[in-house]
């Protein structure tokens, strides 16, 4: 047994807590989201390289949302997401607690929002060299290929919205896409409709995107639309210096303002 | 029109438009094109799909009777994007219909019978086609007793029809409006239709109750009902659920393994037993 | 059954002389980085290289948007343009694996549940299916647990075996089969005899899906068992839509000013307003209802009311799963509970 | 105008105005006899923050070849800060479409207050220019066209 393992069977055994969502072995060598509740499958759980899932999504699950006794197994997404989620009240302070890593894969315990927003200000923020790079290659791109681009991957979505369901910061109960007063986007999954869903997701995430990119990750036809919230993740810090995921305070970009914005298109 | 395709629907002039109760509009609907009148009917109980171009279809029964020929009539209450989209037209205008859908009212096997219908707000309307399906064969049946009850004096729909029953001496009327809902003029019962429904301890024998009404209703009228010894095969109802195509493909309506378009919308209380809470 | 030999060469040629001959084929295709199911104008487009296709072959007849028909508004009348029959081409589908092929006896069941779906019939009729065996398999895999195998012919009309030189065993299975295998029979030549089983991947059945009927529906009023089950279930659409038996759909009106048309398009149980009324009231309110739904519709309803199952095995669901909620466990948790 | 192949072509443009500066410098430049190009259809709102982006997206999908925007200058919203939130949120969006390929000189963005209605005039005339020059929206339309119907590709 690991130290995660021998700390999860401690942490059920105590009686102070009943549950630990983390992640076991699934198919195919994948990590999966598992719900930990008798200490004798604490051995179930594992963390490597292969848990990059962002499970902050089901924290605020209905299942489990009221239950106090909740503990996460998290990775630096999920940190960042569960910060974010605080700043929007989506989540609460004791509700739960965070079993995250150091460097040497120590256990850290956070038990508060504030330990919790000291933690993930040790982390690395912003895009990994490869995210960086596919960002620039399409930014490199002339108008038309981008256009081109998109066009050809939007055409491809069949409208399944694993992007937004795997989405912690998408929490709507009623999502813009199920408003049908009007409709504003269509059902059927053409590339116009296609292409405002996914412009409009991307909008409602300006300033909340913590650059996971799990949107992406869930795509069953792998379509790189975790690059169009990454777009407005990086404007939002080149414009506003805000990241999201970084602070519990209420400021994510579009929420806030400041007189001296400044922008060079407004005539 | 001959057509092979199962999702065209017919269309349908509307011939008459009457507001019911806040919110709530009858429409009676006439056939455009002749050969479709006549290669149509149905039988009581029976549903379709109504729909507006450009908006989308809704689910709803055909309100009339199917022994009133020529038109058929449909009843509904705004609330979602079609019903909006269809009390915002007026007489003259063109909608779509497909149907009839949905199994129907056993009023053969009610000959000789009383039948007692139970029905409250707007659930009124589904009941309303065996209402006068029965009222114009009312040779076969014997005592024919309506309770209906609804929010207020105002909710309670097709006024002049309830006067019309009201004054006939071959059906016994009972209106009642939920306490607080009725008006200093008001002369029907003040309760909920449970509670009537109590009161009146209809007999048992040999009669047929037929309910229809919000869930809550229902579920306070069936142990009632049992009370007053109606067998679960002498209690019909009728549910509904979101419906996409109306026969037994779009996956929304199954109740279990029961869907309530191909082998519903009626129920006998039995079958309804026999079915997962799922509705 | 009848068996031919189709050298690769001649392979090449028939594809090429159904393109040639206004044929509409649709084959694999590797497209950005996906292997999908797409129209294809020359044989070099098709690839061989996947275990399944990430959507299944159902788009054929059931594509993800189907026109049902057009209107227009002018004042107060209204005119409907029916569907244009005409207008479905002849197809070859090629290179289905035979549990793909199996899903479109699922989908008719439905489809021609009493009415019939003209629409859908129309597509399927004017489409020649030739299957192309497994050759592998991975961990997702498990048409043998449910009924089907890796070279199953049942709903191919011809089922190709490729061998390891490269060619193709025939085998043809139905008369549309045999008639498109008249049509080129200068393409085909007699069959050498070899060995179909041994060319085949090897699929451990590591349950029964009769076992799986058998018990479900003992499992239905379960409530905490299927929470559980649904537990890691985060509710998008993508098993369903993926999947070569869902046929649940959506019927939409899409509009420009006054014309417009009506559209049937894929739709999910696992999504949350599926089955919501206008009043509120939602039927399936939690995710554990929802893939109750999924499930009992596949091993319970489906077999009791159309006498088929809704699964063939392909796996498909559980790889497009993001938090990989593989069906075939949870087949075999309903077995063990 | 100037251009040979772009001659025969007037954009269809979409005015999303606010209700308290430009809609009323608009009615200015009206009252003042100044003459300004006829393409514009004005949509008023009460304010710039309630101008979502969707409405911009629902404009192009109905065919609009370009669109303004315009409100209150900064620190004149009738609403004190309507129209910083928009300025924030257009910043970005604009940077989106840009993203996703879409010219965003098709969208003009002004500040006109009640007493600029030779500016709201100026506006109009130069941005029905603009896109008279960048020629209709043809990528967007042959999306539209697209939406009819979808089949295996």
């Amino acid at each position: 047994m690991n130290n995660l393992q021998q700390k999860a069977q401690q942490l059920l055994e105590s009686g102070n807590y009943g549950l630990i969502v983390g992640y076991e072995k699934g198919t195919s060598g994948k990590a999966r989201p598992v719900f930990i509740r008798k200490a004798e499958h604490a051995s179930k759980l594992i963390f490597d390289e292969s848990c990059d899932q962002n499970i902050a999504v089901y924290l605020y699950r209905q299942e489990i949302k009221h239950d106090k006794k909740k503990v996460i197994v998290a990775n630096h997404h999920t940190l960042k997401s569960i910060v974010e989620l605080a700043a929007e009240n989506q989540v609460f302070d004791g509700d739960f607690m965070v079993l995250a890593f150091a460097e040497n894969g120590d256990i850290i315990e956070l038990n508060t929002f504030k330990e919790i927003e000291k933690h993930v200000a040790t982390l690395y923020h912003g895009l990994t060299e490869a995210e960086a790079a596919m960002m620039k290659k399409i930014e490199d791109m002339s108008l038309e290929d981008r256009w081109a681009f998109w066009e050809n991957e939007f055409s491809k979505c069949i409208k399944c919205y694993a992007c937004r369901a795997s989405c912690p910061m998408c929490y709507c109960p009623t999502c813009t896409v199920e408003i049908n007063q009007p409709q504003w986007i269509s059902v059927p999954s053409h590339t116009l409709g296609n292409l405002e869903w996914h412009v409009m997701r991307a909008m409602h995430l300006a300033g909340r995107c913590v650059t996971c990119g799990q949107c992406g990750k869930a795509c069953p036809l792998e379509l790189p639309i975790q690059l169009l919230t990454y777009k407005v993740a990086l404007d939002s810090k080149q414009f506003f210096d805000s990241v999201a995921g970084t602070s519990i305070c209420a400021d994510n970009a579009l929420a806030i303002y400041k007189p001296e914005d400044h922008e060079n298109f407004i005539r | 029109m001959e057509t092979q395709n199962i999702y065209l629907p017919y269309l349908m002039q509307i011939d008459k438009v009457s507001e019911d109760a806040p919110f709530v509009k009858t429409f009676r609907l006439k056939f455009i094109n002749p050969e479709d009148e006549a290669n149509f009917s149905f039988q009581t109980g029976q549903f379709g799909e109504y729909s507006v171009a450009g908006v989308g279809e809704s689910t709803f029964c055909i309100a009339s009777s199917p022994t009133r020929k020529g038109y058929i009539e449909c009843t509904f209450r705004k609330a979602g994007r079609v019903t909006t989209a269809l009390s915002d037209l007026e007489e003259g205008n063109t909608i779509g219909f497909r149907g009839p859908y949905g199994n129907v009212f056993p009023i053969d096997e009610w000959k000789g019978k009383n039948l007692l219908f139970i029905a409250g707000g707007i659930a009124l309307p589904p009941m309303r086609s065996v209402i006068w399906n029965c009222l114009d064969l009312r040779e076969n049946f014997k005592d024919i007793t309506i309770l209906y009850g609804a929010k207020s004096v105002a909710d309670l729909v097709y006024k002049h029809e309830l006067r019309e029953w009201d004054e006939r001496p071959d059906v016994k009327l009972v209106t009642t409006v939920d306490p607080g809902g009725e008006t200093h003029d008001w002369t029907g019962e003040v309760g909920f239709v449970p509670t009537i429904l109590d009161k009146m301890a209809p007999k048992a024998e040999n009669t047929i109750a037929i309910v229809c009404g919000p869930p809550i209703m229902i579920k306070y009228t069936f142990p009632i009902l049992e009370k007053c010894g109606f067998a679960d095969e002498m209690v019909y109802t009728t549910l509904e659920n979101r419906m996409k195509c109306g026969f037994g493909k779009c996956g929304r309506c199954n109740v279990g393994k029961t869907y309530v378009c191909k082998d519903g919308p009626v129920f006998s209380l039995k079958q309804l037993k026999q079915m997962p809470d799922e509705y | 059954m009848e068996r031919k030999l189709l050298t690769k060469d001649s392979y090449r040629s028939l594809i090429t002389k159904l393109i040639g001959q206004n044929y509409q084929v649709v084959a694999p295709v590797k497209k950005d980085t996906m292997i999908d199911f797409l129209k294809i104008s020359s044989f070099d487009e098709i690839t061989e290289d996947y275990i399944v296709t990430v959507s299944s072959a159902k788009t054929v007849a059931f594509p993800r948007n189907e026109k049902l028909f057009d209107y227009e508004k002018q004042n107060k009348k209204l005119t409907q343009q029916d569907y244009d029959f005409d207008s479905i081409p002849q197809s070859v589908l090629i290179g289905v694996r035979p549990c793909d092929a199996f899903g479109f006896h699922s989908l008719s069941s439905i489809f021609c549940w009493d009415s019939i779906d003209k629409i859908y019939t129309t597509r399927l009729e004017r489409t020649t299916i030739i299957g192309l065996s497994c050759n592998k398999a991975d961990d997702y895999c498990f048409c043998t647990s449910a009924k089907g195998s890796p070279g199953s012919t049942a709903g191919s009309d011809i089922l190709l075996t490729k061998m390891t030189d490269g060619n193709y065993i025939v085998e043809i299975v139905t008369e549309k089969g045999a008639k498109l295998v008249a049509d080129f029979s200068d393409l085909f030549t007699a069959d050498g005899g070899a060995d179909k089983e041994s060319l085949l991947a090897k699929v451990a059945a590591n349950f029964s899906v009769d076992d799986v009927l058998a018990k479900i529906n003992s499992k239905f009023e379960d409530e905490a068992f299927w929470t559980e089950q649904a537990m890691r279930c985060i509710g998008c659409g993508a098993c369903a839509y993926v999947c070569p038996t869902c046929a649940c759909f959506d019927i939409q009106d899409e509009s420009h000013g006054g014309k417009g048309h009506r559209v049937r398009c894929w739709d999910s149980c696992g999504l949350s307003l599926f089955t919501l009324h206008t009043s509120g009231h939602n039927p399936r309110e939690n995710q554990g209802q929802r893939w109750r739904q999924r499930l009992m519709h596949k091993f319970s309803y489906m077999p009791d009311r159309l006498n088929t199952i809704g699964c063939v095995g392909c796996g498909r669901c559980s790889r497009a799963c993001p938090v990989d909620m593989n069906i075939a466990e949870h087949c075999m948790s309903i077995i063990e509970n | 105008m100037e251009t040979n192949n772009t001659n025969s072509f007037e954009p269809k443009v979409v005015a999303f105005v606010c209700n308290w500066c430009t809609y009323a410098g608009a009615d200015l430049t009206g009252t003042s006899r100044i003459k300004y190009a006829t393409n514009v259809k004005i949509i008023r709102f009460p304010c710039t923050g309630r101008i979502d982006f969707m409405l911009l997206m629902k404009a192009f999908a109905n065919g609009a070849d370009g669109i303004i925007i315009s409100g209150c200058h900064p620190n004149d919203c009738h609403y004190t800060s309507g129209n910083f939130h928009a300025r924030r949120r257009w910043m970005i969006f604009r940077n989106l479409l840009d993203f996703i390929g879409m010219d965003v000189n098709r969208i003009v963005f002004s500040w006109v207050s009640a007493a600029e209605g030779a500016k709201w005039a100026e506006v109009v005339n130069e941005s029905v220019d603009q896109f008279r020059q960048l020629g209709p929206a043809t990528a967007y339309q042959k999306l539209i066209k697209n939406s009819e119907f979808q089949e295996v590709e």
